[in-house]
Order: C-alpha cells, then structure tokens, then sequence
C-alpha cells in the first residue's frame, strides 16, 4: 500500500471497504512488522503447553485443564485490576494485601459475625473501595509516588490482615455459596447456553458495527473477516465448554464432575465489563490519555486527579474480588492471603500479557492471557514433581522462555522501524 | 480602542523560581480580531499563553474576560470560557490515534457508549479543510505521524469546537507552502465569525497578511500593542530585537541589569 | 573483646526481651505464646518487652539490637536460624546479657537454658497418626503424599524429619507406597492448594493420605479433596490444634493435630526466665547435646500431644479453644457426638 | 533576576562571580519554588528521629545510633546498586536475592571449601557480575521487559539459594575478617583520621573546581558559600565520628564497645565511588542521558545496549556487596537471606531518597538518604513495643508520613510552574 | 554534474509495516553546496534523513559516502563517517542541561574525569554566534527551554564538530527573525568551508536564498534534484504539490492508487 493519498479532498478515512484479500495482506505485513496484538503471548502459551503436554500427558487431561481456571483465578483478577493502574504508570504493591484485607473481612462477617454471604460481599467489595479511595487521594492529591504509597500500604494491609485474624489464626470460610464460588461447576447446558449468549451478543455487535460504519461510507472490514472473526470466537468457546462438560471425576460412582467452573463466567463478565470501559467509554479513554501523555490530558480538560484516584479504587476493587476468589478456593483465610508472591505474580501476568509499566498500553485481555501463562506455569511445575530449589528454578527460566518468544516477536517491530 | 476586548490581561507576572520571566504585561484579544504577539526566541510568548490557558498559576495580575474579571486555574477553566489553545509543543498523546487525539476530553457519545463513526466523520472533514494530503489513516497513532501532520492535528483539534478565544502558538511552523495557506485563510475565517484570535508567530510576513493587532513582547515586557496599519515591517523587527523603535517600545535604557532585581517602575508601553 | 572501665551498670531492674519468630507459619506466636508469656511476666511483675521478628532474620537482629539498647537483662529467643541466633545470642552475652533458646535450639549458641517442644517429636506423632488413620480406612499398599512445610524454615524440616523416620521404613517395606513429595513455600496456603491438586492430577487421583504439616496445609489439602468429593476418605494430618483443625477433625476430614500446650511451654520458659533476669539460677534437671558447639544445654523439654476426634475434648478442656470457637453452627452437634460438653 | 541577558554577545555563562547575598538569596528562591535536592528526605529523617526521640529516649543514644548504621547497611548497599538500574527507567527484581545467592557462593566458599576470606569475597563479587552480565544481555539483546526479566530471576535464585544451601539448612560464616565487616568497629583514632582525610579531600576538590573555573572566568559560587560547605562537611563528619567513638557497652567491665563501624567507611566510599561515576565521568553522563532520552541518547551515538547492561552488572554487583554484609551481620547464611522485605525495601529506599522509578532522575546519595530513612523507621518500631499486626500498620503509615514531607515540600515546585 | 556527491543514495525504499513511505529514491549531497530539500508535510524528508542517519533501517538501497559504498546501521555509523543531524523533532535529554546535551556523547575529558569548563567555554562560543540572547545560564535544563532555544542548542550541537555532512530538518522553524539570519548564515558558511550541506525547509525565501540544489520529494518519491539557479519558485512549489512541473518531476499520472501495490516502473526524474 502506497502513501499515496485517496482523495485529493481528504484523509483516506472515508472510503469504500478493502478487499478480503487485501486485509489478509495487510495483517500479515503487521505481522511481519511485528505488530501483532495478543499473538506472542497466545503463541508462547501454546509453547508451554505443548511442552508440559509432552512431559507429563495428564496436564493435556480434562481435570487438569479444569483446574487452571480455578487455580488461576486470583491471580488474575488481581491483574486485570492492575491493568488500570498500570495504563498510568503507576503501580500498586499493596494489590496482593488488599486481597488479603478484603478476604479476612469477608471471613469475619461470614463466619465469626456470622451475617450471610451477600452481606459478607459486599462488606469485602466496600473495603477494597475504601482501601482503593484512600491510595488513590494520597497519590494524586498530597502527590507521594504510587510506589511509596503503595509499599506502605503492603506493610499497614498486612499488619491489618493480622489484626483482623486475630494475630495469626485461620478463620475457615463454611458458607456454601462462597465455597461454590471457586470449587463448584455450572450444570453442563447452562455452559452451553452462556457461550451460546456470548457469541450471539459478539456477533450483534460486530455486524451492528459493520453496518453503522457501512453506512456512513466509512472504512469497514470485508465482510468475511467480521464473519470469520465471530466464527473464531464461537469455535474457541464451544472447544472449551466441550472440554469443561467432560467428566473428570476420578470415580463417577461417587460422584460426577463437570462443566465450566464458576469462576470462569465471573472473569468473563468482568473482562467484557472492562474491555468495555477501556475501549468504549470516554471514562477509558481518558485513562489512556493520561497514561500516554498525562499533560497533554490536563490540557485537554481531562480531571487527571479523579481519573488516579478511580484507577486505584478499581484496582482494589478487583483485588476485593481476587481476595473473595482466593478465600472460597482455600475454604479458609490466613495471614498469607494475598501474600507471598501473589502480587509480582499478578503484576507479572499483566506485564507478560503486553501491558507497560510506563503506562498508556495495554488491555484487560492482557492480563487474563498473561495469568493464564503464570497458571500454566505454575499447574504444569506442579506436575513436574521437582524438589523446592530446582523448582524456583526451572520456574523462572520457564517464564523467561515464554516471555522471550513474546520479545522476539515484539523485536520485529523495532527492526523495522514501528517502534 | 474600539471594541471592548475580550479577554484582557493586567500586571501579569511569572517567575520559574529565580527567573521571572514576565513582567507587568498587558494584554488584550479582541472579537472579530486576529491579534499577533511577536518577540524573540525566549521573550516569553508560549509562557504568556500558558498562563492564560491555566497551565501556569501567575505570581501577579488580572484576567478580565467579557468584561467579567475571572480566575482561570486550570485549563478546564479555560476551556469553559470558551478558549482553545493550540500549544508550541502541541501536546498530543502519543499512544492514541488522530480522531481520539482531536476529540480527546470532549468525545461525542451516544449514550455511555463512545460515538466513533460521528467523530471519525466530524475529523475527516475538519482535516479536509487544512490541506492535509498524505494521512493514510485517520486511526493512525499520532506518533507515527509527520512533524507537519502532527501540527495539523493540533490546529484540527482546537478550531473543532465553538469557542470564543482561539490563541494559536507558532501554528505554521512545521507546514507545508500550501498548508501554510490554509491555516492562515482559517485564522482570518474564525475572525470574521466573530472569534478573537491569538496569533503568535516568526514570520513577518504572515503576521502583516492575517493581522489586525500586534502586540511585542521584549525580555518579558510588553513593549507595544498596536494596530497592524499602525505600524510597518521594520518597526516591529526594531520591536522585537531592541525592545523599542521610534516612539514606541520601552522607554528607559532597556534591561540590562543581569543579576540584580526588576527594574524600577513599568515600562510598559505602546498605543493604539 | 578488650574490658574498658569500671563503672559498671548500676540501675540492674530486671526486665526481660522475648523475639518471636513471625506470625504467619503458625498461630501460635501471637495467638498463644504472647499472650501466655505476659500473664506469666506481669504475674511476676517483671518488666517486659515481646516482638517479633515477622520471619525477617535482619529485624530479627535489629530488634535484638534495640532490646540490648533499652537494657533487658534477660533475652528470649525462637531463632530464625541458627546463624542469625548465633550472633545474637553471642553479642548479648558481650554486653553481659542472659539467654534462653525458646522453642528452638540455636546450635552453637550460647544460651542459658533451652525450652521447647521436641519438633521430631511432633513429626514422628504426624507419622504414626497418619499410619493408624491409613488402617483405619483399612487401605492397602496406600500412596502417601507429603505437603511440608516452608522449604527455608528449618522447622519444617525438623517435622519432616519425624515423620520420615515412622513412614520411610514402612516404604521401604512396601506397606506404603511414597507419593508425591512438595514444600509449601511461605506456608502459603493458597500454593498449598495449587501444589496439592496438582500432585492428584500428577498421580491421576491415586493418593491415599496426605502427610500435611500443620492444620493450614491439611485444610488446603481438604479443600481439594472436597472438590473432588474425596474428603473423608483420605486422611490428613495436620499441626497446633487451631479451631479449623479442631473442626475439620470433627467433621471427619481430618485425621489428626498435633496439639502443642503452649501454655506449658511458656509458664515453663518465663520461670527460668525471670530467674535470670533477677541474677538467678534455676536446675532443670535435663540436658540437651548442642552438636554444633558440642555442649550440653541444659533443658526443659515438653511432649506434644496427638489429638483425634476422641480427644478434641483435651484442647478444649485444657483452655487453648474455647467450645464457642469450635462448636458453631452444623459443629455443635459433632461437639456432642465427640463428648464436648 | 531577570530573563534580560548579560552580556549581548553570548549567554550569562561567562560572567563574574555572583554575591554571597544573591546566592543565599537564589537558593531561598529555589527552595521556596520547591527545587531544594535533598532537603525534604533529611526534613523527613529529621522528624523521624525527634519523633522516635521523644517517645523512647533511648533512641538517642550513642549505642542506638551506632547500630542504625549496621542495620541499615545491607538494604542501603543494594539501593545504591539499584539507583543505577532506576536512572535507566528499569528495575531489578531479582537484587535481593541476587545478593542471598552471592552471600551463599560466599559462605560455601568460606565455610564448605574452606578457602580464605578474600578468596570468598571475589567469588561472591563474581558472582554478582555475572548474575548482572545475564540480566542485562537478557534486557539489552533480547529485548524482554526488565520486570519480567528480573522476576524471573527473582524466582529463579531464589532456588539457587536454596540449592546452594542443600535444601535448606543454613551454613555459618565463622571467618573473623568476614564477621568483623557489619560487627566490629574502628578504633577511635581511626575514625577520627578518616573523617579528616574525608574533609580535606573534598576541601581540595571544592577548592581546585574554584580555582579552575575563576580562571576560565566562568560563574562560580561564591568563595564564602564554597567555605561554609566545607566547614558544614567537617561539622557533620565530626559530629559523627565523636558520637560513635563514645562508650556504648552497656556494660564495660565485660567488654568495651566503641568507634565508628567498619561498615560505615565501606558504605562512604561506595557512595564516593558511585557519585564520582554517575557526575564525573561521561559514562555517568550517558547513564543519565539514556534515562531522560533514550531515542536522543541513541542519536547521540551513545551505545545504549551496552549502558543498560552496565547497569545490571553494577546493580548485581552491589547487591553482592551487600549480601556479604548481611551474611556478615547474620554470622550466617540462610535460605531467606536477601529475601523477604529486601528488595522492596531497597527500591523504597532509592525512591523515597528522590529517585524516579520513569528514569533520568536520582543519585547514589538519594540511596543514602533513603536507607536512613528506612532504618530509622526500623530501628524506631523496634523500641516501640507493639505486637506484629499492629507494628505492620504503625510502620506503613511512618513510612508514608515520611514520604509525604518530601511529596508536599516538592508540591511547591509544581505549583510555582517549574515542573 | 559538476563534482562527485559526497553522499549518494540510490534506490532507497522504506515502508513501516504496510505504509511504504520512500519509493526508489535517490539523492546526493555534493561538498561545497547547500542542497536544499524539500516536499509537502509527510512526502518523507524526515524519514529519508533519518534513514542517512541509521535510525531506521532502509528495505533497499544502496548508500555510497565519499565514493565508498557504506552501510550505516546505526547513528554511531553514521557518526563515524562524518554525519552530522539536527532533527525535528530535535531529540535532547530533557533531564540534563545545555551543555551536557551539546556535548552529549562526546565529552571533553581530562584523564577519565569530564573536564567541565573547556565544555562550558565552548557552549557558550558556539550559542554566542548565534544570536541566543536570553538564555539565562548554560546550567539550565533544556525541558526550562522555549521552543526557539531548544532548536538552537539542537543546532549548536550539531555543528560543533568537524563533520563533512550537515544535515539540518527544518533548523529554523522556531526561531526568530534574528536567529534565522544567523543560521542561514552559518549554513552558507559550513559549504563555503567545504562541508556538504543537506538543509530541508519549508520556507522558499530561505531555499532559494542559501541553497545551490534543490531536490523534491513528493509522496515518498525524489521527483526532481536540479541546480536551483535552474528553477523557478512557482516551478518548486508546483513540485512539492504536483509532483511534476513542466518537464521535471513525475512522467505518468500521479500516483493515486489507494491500496494498490507500488507503481510498476521508477518514476525519479529530474536533471542537473
Ligand atoms: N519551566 C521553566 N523554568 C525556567 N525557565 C523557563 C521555563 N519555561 C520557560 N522558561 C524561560 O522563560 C523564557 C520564555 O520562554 P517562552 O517559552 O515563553 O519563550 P517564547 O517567547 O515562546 O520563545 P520561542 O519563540 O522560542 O518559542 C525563556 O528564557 C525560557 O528559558
Ligand atoms: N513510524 C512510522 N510509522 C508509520 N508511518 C510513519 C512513521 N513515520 C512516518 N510515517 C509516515 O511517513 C510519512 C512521511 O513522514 P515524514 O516524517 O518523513 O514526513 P516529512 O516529509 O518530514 O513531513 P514534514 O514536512 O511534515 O515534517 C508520513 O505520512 C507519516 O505519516
Ligand atoms: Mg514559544
Ligand atoms: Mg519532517
């Protein structure tokens, strides 16, 4: 494609739509110029489970594949909630411990209070809002750097975790909703039927699109690739629920085990909900706008001040719910909740999935897919059966091997001159 | 003077710690006007708009605007007075495309939901209107763009809107022959719809095309304000380099006192 | 190293330091130890001071630091390990301060006293527990799993060493047939839980008891199991009588704690304690051999307990839970069925 | 002043030495426009310290202060590595247990081997250089983000540490010389001659800089602004030394305990070292230009690949100096040395000091400041007195109390425009 | 052609992912003249310079320096030939100050120490002859500049060495009257010293003034390089639009074809 103007009359916006043919051209030259989206961290995904697929078959097993939903959950949660503070520049250390706060609030309403679970919820939710308000205001009105404030907020939340169990004990978490929550599965049709809701409301938006745009003679995607694009989707979702509908109990006389895991529609939703916000909302687009350029934003009449303090009040808001995820997964809640590496985990997922640490790039879908590498990881090291020090090991250089296919690819870009 | 001024200025003063930087300026924009601020390099032009446009908070001085005397802090106040501002270092976001840049803070919605075809049509037909021939996408990050284009998305973005006030800083300095043109036909357009414009350039020429007012800034005092008819080429080179010409400019010796404090009294000058 | 002057410390009020080592391996630190020790102190109207460390082997020291500086005449230590312990014990002795090993031995310390609990003793109770709840179930040739403690808390490797030394012979006996084998780093029991599904995933379900190494990692296990429907049927241990623990135990999902009388411990400690804040000296009548420094401390020594379901009863009636804590909701009718009254 | 120029032919360079009245005059401007360098971390440490004063007098003792030096030493050495690494805009994840892999190489060495100290310390130095060397090819070359890059390690050495430590157990380092580093001290007289040799070294340089630029009849400051700066130098040093060379052994017929702690001179010269570096040499000068631009520093022919390993290297480095003083101080070696708080700590203390996380801004010295200040707070919540929950919470909120002296003093500078 | 270029280039082509933006193009710099180059906003003079300079990497085409066929991967390459750019988007560390830019990479050092007041000294000559007269102190960081002085420290800094290109991107569209007499000033002086000289502007007064080539790109193509005595004003600005004015410029129809691959055939033209 040529420099070349369209029209003599204006920008080359207004025109008819490109050829299929033309649009595979297009993506593949992104491609080789190493503009590839979600590509390398799909690709280094595949990778590793290839790999632990020939080193241990049960990895590639129903059950197991099962389990990472759940295992990864938390970790993941907690990203996608990073994803908004990162897209500033900023950061939030305290991410892990306000999981660990909001759970033990959750624990203590639930079972020491003993009010009901929604009442426990909410309470949870409240305190990650409240704990995501009071970081916020300190970074952006008295000014003190996210990554002061948040450090302090690592040490008091984990001083208040504490507290709040009573200086080291476990409080288990009974209640039968909560439990469900991470251990529990759908009924197998209703798998079905939400996948089956979630590519017809793709497919209304994708054409819906199409046509406003159609209309207007803007440019447009052939046709076949909207249409392939919603295929794509409806062939991956009906994999995996396929896949989620198997039964993997060890003993089907005891009991039956299947369908899609609660926790999976949960992160679903919300990842829409925050695609959503991010992409088209002018909310989203002023939190881009302030991360790529923060006083070109405050000249453009952005509020920059409220657009921080509400990127950490979502932040803690989705550890809230990683910390709910993290308590109905362990039955119980300790000290350790939202501790040890929960959080360079969480960070590390949005940062694997593509999104910078200096802010203005990346996406929610970024940390679901780098939470998915950091599950695989950790499931398939689980599997491995090495002993503690050479497990850290290979660990790390299993994720550096991922996260190299992933710079290799983006290394492309650079050569040729896209940086 | 003829009109009442839109926005006036008074007394204004801004140091950057030890260094001040205006003095005692004043200054006016009239309706239906374009109104040329010239100086040197460093004279303190951009660090005057920014002041007007909230970025920077004054040490000193008055705003009036429509005749109502207002306290500008930010510039969302700015904005809702009805003044846009094309800045030096046009301040684009890099990691956004041109429609998103041109609709950044003000986005056309339907609902919550973003209105991206509405907004992709409004900017195809405002950049149609500034010559701009070689912008192969309007989803093009800004970052990729030309020094030129980057310019124009600029002027695009702040002549978008209904404002009162347009101050346009160094607008041409990247442009084309053509563009050039273009955005100064534009300048002279938004004043005869009754806007005031600002118009700080280097060029003599354009200045004595477009303009109705010049007004000098010399070392960060305002050395004159004066009709364009007023006055002639040389007189504002003379302005501009020396801080005084003829009758006009600064009345004392000028500013030579290095390190020492302002000098005594104002020496604002210039008639109209 | 080299004696300076002579004016001695005149002002000599006796006053006591106690290092903690974290809270977070365990409950007992802050929920127990602390608590008994101040009734002990302030029973004896001794000045005091407890920290602790946080599992931080550089606070741990600092704060023995500031003990020295704020003139404790006696200092108590559960070490991080033995080399930070070491020099702790070492420079509070220099500056003529007394010592006591709590819990665990500092080797080649220089401590007055040691008291603790065996922590072999308490693995090797894992051990047998475990054993006697696999023939209860009367499972034959069973897959025995371990989920051990902290890779870098020497404890755990103490416990480890315990219940090796019941369940290795009966491996290689092929009683027992040894399954997978993972340390939970931090004693997090969030990895606790991945660790765990994943060595039933890796062992296609086949494991038939699981040697956890507190009752944090055996509820981790637990949650697992119950996913898979499997609680109940595959016994695990656990340690430190927490109320989980306790509970789990009466639900029938656990097999069995390890209950710690603390109290014990503690009263025993801050006896000799206090004595040698006052310039004392107490008799123990016991010693422990010191290998590293080859030297006989001497020592109080105090046996765990192995708690069932027959004998919850014990840990309530001895005051470490109360019935409250334990009996609620779908538990108090499991309470009257193990006889808590 | 004025924007007018001094002389019409050339900038204000070249003119005559300002006043001593318009100097101190200049400098209350910059301070009350907000650009006052380190005042706001000593403000905040000079807070700090009245505060812990006033609530335990024995804060302020001779014994007490000596030790904030001991305890502070090791997370301050790895800051000082990891200002290098932030002045880039990266981060080292991986320092601190970089340095427990270090201190383990050391202890194995010292204790397993059997071989003399300084054989120890070159392995362990060693070892941080090529640790360095991995870090920074991987970032440089391959082009993986620094965060993942250092995550990786910081897992991966973490099971170096503990396979180096056989699983586990930990290994005693008994060498005298090793143990003297973070225990022992100078003799008095000692001290005193450093802290002279201290001053009139940098009387001389202040004195030569004077010289030279007069001659060239370029602005210098002042002649009695250079004097009082050296006599404030001699002040503090002698101050200091006369504090530490007090007695402060509780107890002197058993021993007696004074004199400045070796660690001391070792952390000044390190500090010396690294200013002299980053301000002196153009190798600094580029560390600075790449982290304020590294597209310009690149145009400027400055071979950025090799300044971001350079960094890695010295970080690492560091972080080996500073492992072998912990091993020094901890007469041991475990596998949780350089572990838990460490690093965050350590990046804490370069930030609060003043150095920025986005790069191009901070020196060696703000590493200073801000290890005093995280061992002030230490050393403080230790005398204190409070149970660990509520020390957590009493610890984040002293630490942000501290931070926000320095956030609302530089709020100044933004409000007066000089952003 | 009179003497042999210093530089040449031919065939040179460079897309950034599916944009191609330089087409087949060639262009030589000769010692001793100012070639002058010009082209509408985003034709891709900046994009040809920064593939002289190394910054991006061309897909094709053939670098020849001094006679000498040269690769230049690398600013340092091209450095270490004797290049020497002033960009547009000028590109100083915001973060040091005037000197340290100037001297960036190439520091004055007694021993390993950097000897700070031969750098000083020498800054401050070189600003001198050029009319900067408000900078306040060389110790300022440049992020404190106004746009005007940033480009001129940009340009001191470039023509501090003894180089044998100059290549200047639009060096004076900041800058005062003043200021840009001086610099068209001294690039006459560095040709009549012998330098080749490579100065891209959108001011025809200025190329015709100091130039004694033209070259013209048009939409990524070299469509004339001539003598500029052999050229009119009207015949340039026609090129820069058009892309082709009377027997110069493109041969076929203009290149419109939106999506389509490249034109079949070269279509670089233009005499000397
Ligand atoms: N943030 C700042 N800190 C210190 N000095 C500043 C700052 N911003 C601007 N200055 C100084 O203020 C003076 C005026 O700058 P300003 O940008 O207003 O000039 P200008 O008239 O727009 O010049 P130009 O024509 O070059 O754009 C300059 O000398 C500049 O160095
Ligand atoms: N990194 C990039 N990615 C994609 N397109 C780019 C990139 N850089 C430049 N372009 C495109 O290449 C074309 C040429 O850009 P270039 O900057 O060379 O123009 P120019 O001739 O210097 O224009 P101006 O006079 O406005 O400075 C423009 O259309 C621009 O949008
Ligand atoms: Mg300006
Ligand atoms: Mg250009």
């Amino acid at each position: 494609m040529s420099t070349t103007a369209v029209k003599q009359e204006g920008p080359a916006a207004v025109t008819s739509t490109p050829s299929v043919g033309s649009h595979v051209r297009d993506y593949w030259r992104r491609v080789r110029g190493g503009d590839i989206g979600a590509l390398p961290a799909v690709l280094g995904l595949l990778v590793l489970c290839t790999v632990f697929s020939i080193l241990r078959p049960s990895f590639l097993s129903a059950g197991n594949f099962a389990n990472l939903f759940t295992q990864g959950a938390a970790v993941t949660l907690i990203a996608m909630g990073l994803v908004f503070v990162l897209l500033l520049g900023e950061i939030d250390l305290s991410a892990g411990f306000a999981s660990g706060v909001c759970a033990a609030v959750l624990a203590n309403v639930v079972t020491v209070l003993g009010y009901p679970w929604y009442v426990a919820v909410a309470a949870a939710v409240l305190t990650g809002m409240v704990i995501g308000t009071i970081l916020g205001l300190l970074v952006a009105k008295i000014g003190i750097p996210s990554f002061v404030v948040t450090l302090a907020g690592f040490l008091a939340f984990q001083g208040v975790v504490l507290l709040l169990m009573e200086e080291g004990r476990n409080i288990s978490v009974r209640d039968s909703v909560l439990v469900a929550i991470a251990n529990r599965n759908l009924p197998p049709l209703l798998g079905w039927a939400l996948a089956a809701v979630a590519v017809a409301g793709y497919a209304a938006v994708q054409l819906l699109r199409y046509r406003n745009r159609a209309a207007r003679g803007l440019v447009t995607d052939p046709m076949a690739v909207v249409l392939a694009r919603i295929g794509g989707l409806a062939v991956i979702l009906g994999l995996a629920v396929y896949m989620l509908n198997l039964e993997r109990s060890r003993n089907v006389l005891i009991s039956s085990l299947k369908g899609v895991p609660i926790v999976v529609p949960i992160i679903a939703v919300l990842l829409i909900i925050g695609t959503f916000v991010l992409h088209r909302t002018s909310y989203g687009r002023h939190i881009y706008a302030v991360g790529g350029n923060k006083e070109a934003a405050r000249r453009a009449g952005i509020n920059v001040d409220r657009i921080r303090i509400s990127v950490f009040v979502i932040c803690s808001t989705m550890a809230a719910v990683g910390g709910i995820v993290a308590a109905s997964r362990a039955n119980s809640v300790d000290p350790n909740t939202g501790g040890s590496n929960v959080l360079l985990y969480a960070v590390g997922a949005a940062v694997i999935g593509g999104t910078s640490l200096f802010g203005g790039k990346g996406r929610v879908l970024d940390a679901v897919l780098g939470g998915a590498v950091v599950a695989v990881i950790d499931n398939g090291m689980g599997l491995m059966g090495y002993s503690s020090g050479v497990k850290y090991v290979v660990t790390g250089v299993v994720l550096l091997l991922a996260a190299s296919v992933d710079a290799l690819s983006r290394r492309r870009a650079a050569a040729s001159g896209s940086r | 003077m003829s009109a009442t001024p839109l926005l006036e200025l008074r007394g204004i003063d801004k140091s950057f710690g030890p260094v001040q930087v205006l003095r005692d300026v004043a200054f006016a924009a009239y309706p239906g006007e374009v109104t040329a601020l010239v100086g040197d390099n460093g004279a303190g032009k951009s660090t005057l708009v920014k002041c007007i446009s909230g970025i920077y908070p004054t040490d000193a001085g008055q705003f009036v605007f429509d005749g109502r005397p207002v306290n500008i802090h930010s510039p969302r106040d700015a904005a809702a007075l009805g003044i846009e501002v094309v800045y030096q270092d046009l301040a684009l976001c890099d990691n956004l495309d041109i429609v998103q840049n041109m609709f950044l803070g003000r986005e056309k919605r339907s609902g919550i939901v973003l209105d991206e075809p509405t907004m992709e049509q409004m900017a195809a037909d405002t950049l149609a209107g500034l010559s701009v021939r070689t912008v192969k996408s309007l989803r093009q990050l800004v970052s990729s763009l030309s020094g030129g284009q980057r310019q124009t998305v600029a002027i695009a973005k702040a002549v978008l809107w209904n404002s009162k006030l347009v101050i346009l800083d160094e607008p041409t300095a990247a442009l084309g022959v053509a563009q050039t043109a273009q955005v100064l036909e534009l300048v002279r357009r938004l004043a005869d719809n009754g806007l005031a414009v600002v118009l700080i350039s280097h060029n003599m020429n354009d200045v004595f095309a477009v303009s109705d007012r010049i007004a000098a800034l010399y070392l960060g005092q305002m050395v004159a304000q004066v009709k364009t008819t007023d006055i002639t080429h040389a007189q504002v080179v003379e302005l501009i380099t020396a801080g005084r010409s003829g009758g006009l400019g600064l009345t004392g010796e000028p500013a030579t006192n290095g390190n020492g404090a302002a000098p005594a009294g104002s020496t604002t000058g210039g008639v109209s | 190293d080299e004696s300076g002057g002579d004016q001695a410390g005149s002002d000599v009020t006796p006053k006591i330091g106690v290092i903690l080592p974290d809270s977070k391996s365990s409950a007992r630190w802050e929920g127990a130890d602390r608590k008994f020790l101040q009734a002990a102190f302030e029973a004896a109207g001794v000045e005091y001071d407890i920290q602790n460390a946080q599992g931080d082997k550089t606070q741990f020291q600092t704060i023995a630091d500031q003990m020295i500086t704020s003139g404790v005449t006696a200092l108590m230590i559960v070490n991080l390990d033995s080399g930070t312990g070491k020099a702790v014990l070492d420079k509070a002795k220099s500056q003529g301060v007394a010592t006591i090993d709590y819990d665990r031995l500092t080797l080649g310390g220089s401590a007055e006293y040691y008291v603790s609990f065996d922590n072999e003793a308490v693995g090797k109770l894992q051990g047998e527990g475990l054993a006697k709840c696999l023939t209860d179930q009367k499972a034959e040739k069973p897959v025995v799993a371990y989920l051990n403690g902290s890779p870098t808390d020497n404890n755990a490797t103490l416990f480890k060493n315990g219940y090796d030394s019941i369940l290795k012979p009966k491996f290689d006996a092929n009683e027992y047939v040894k399954g997978p084998d993972q340390s939970v780093p931090d004693w997090d029991n969030a990895q606790a839980a991945t660790i765990f599904e994943q060595m039933l995933t890796q062992t296609g379900g086949k494991i038939d008891g699981v040697l956890a190494a507190n009752d944090g990692l055996g509820n981790a296990a637990i949650s697992v199991l119950k996913k898979n429907k499997l609680n109940g049927k595959v016994p695990v241990t656990g340690q430190d009588a927490t109320t989980q623990g306790l509970q789990n135990i009466l639900a029938g999902d656990q097999c069995m704690t390890v209950y710690k009388a603390v109290k014990q411990e503690a009263d025993a400690a801050a006896e000799l304690a206090i004595a040698l804040a006052k310039g004392e000296r107490k008799e123990t009548g016991q010693t422990v051999k010191d290998p590293e420094g080859n030297r006989d401390v001497p020592a109080v020594l105090l046996t765990p307990q192995a708690i069932y379901k027959e004998n919850v009863k014990d840990v309530i009636a001895d005051g470490f839970v109360t019935k409250e804590e334990v009996c609620t909701g779908n538990f108090a009718a499991l309470c009257t069925e193990a006889g808590i009254s």
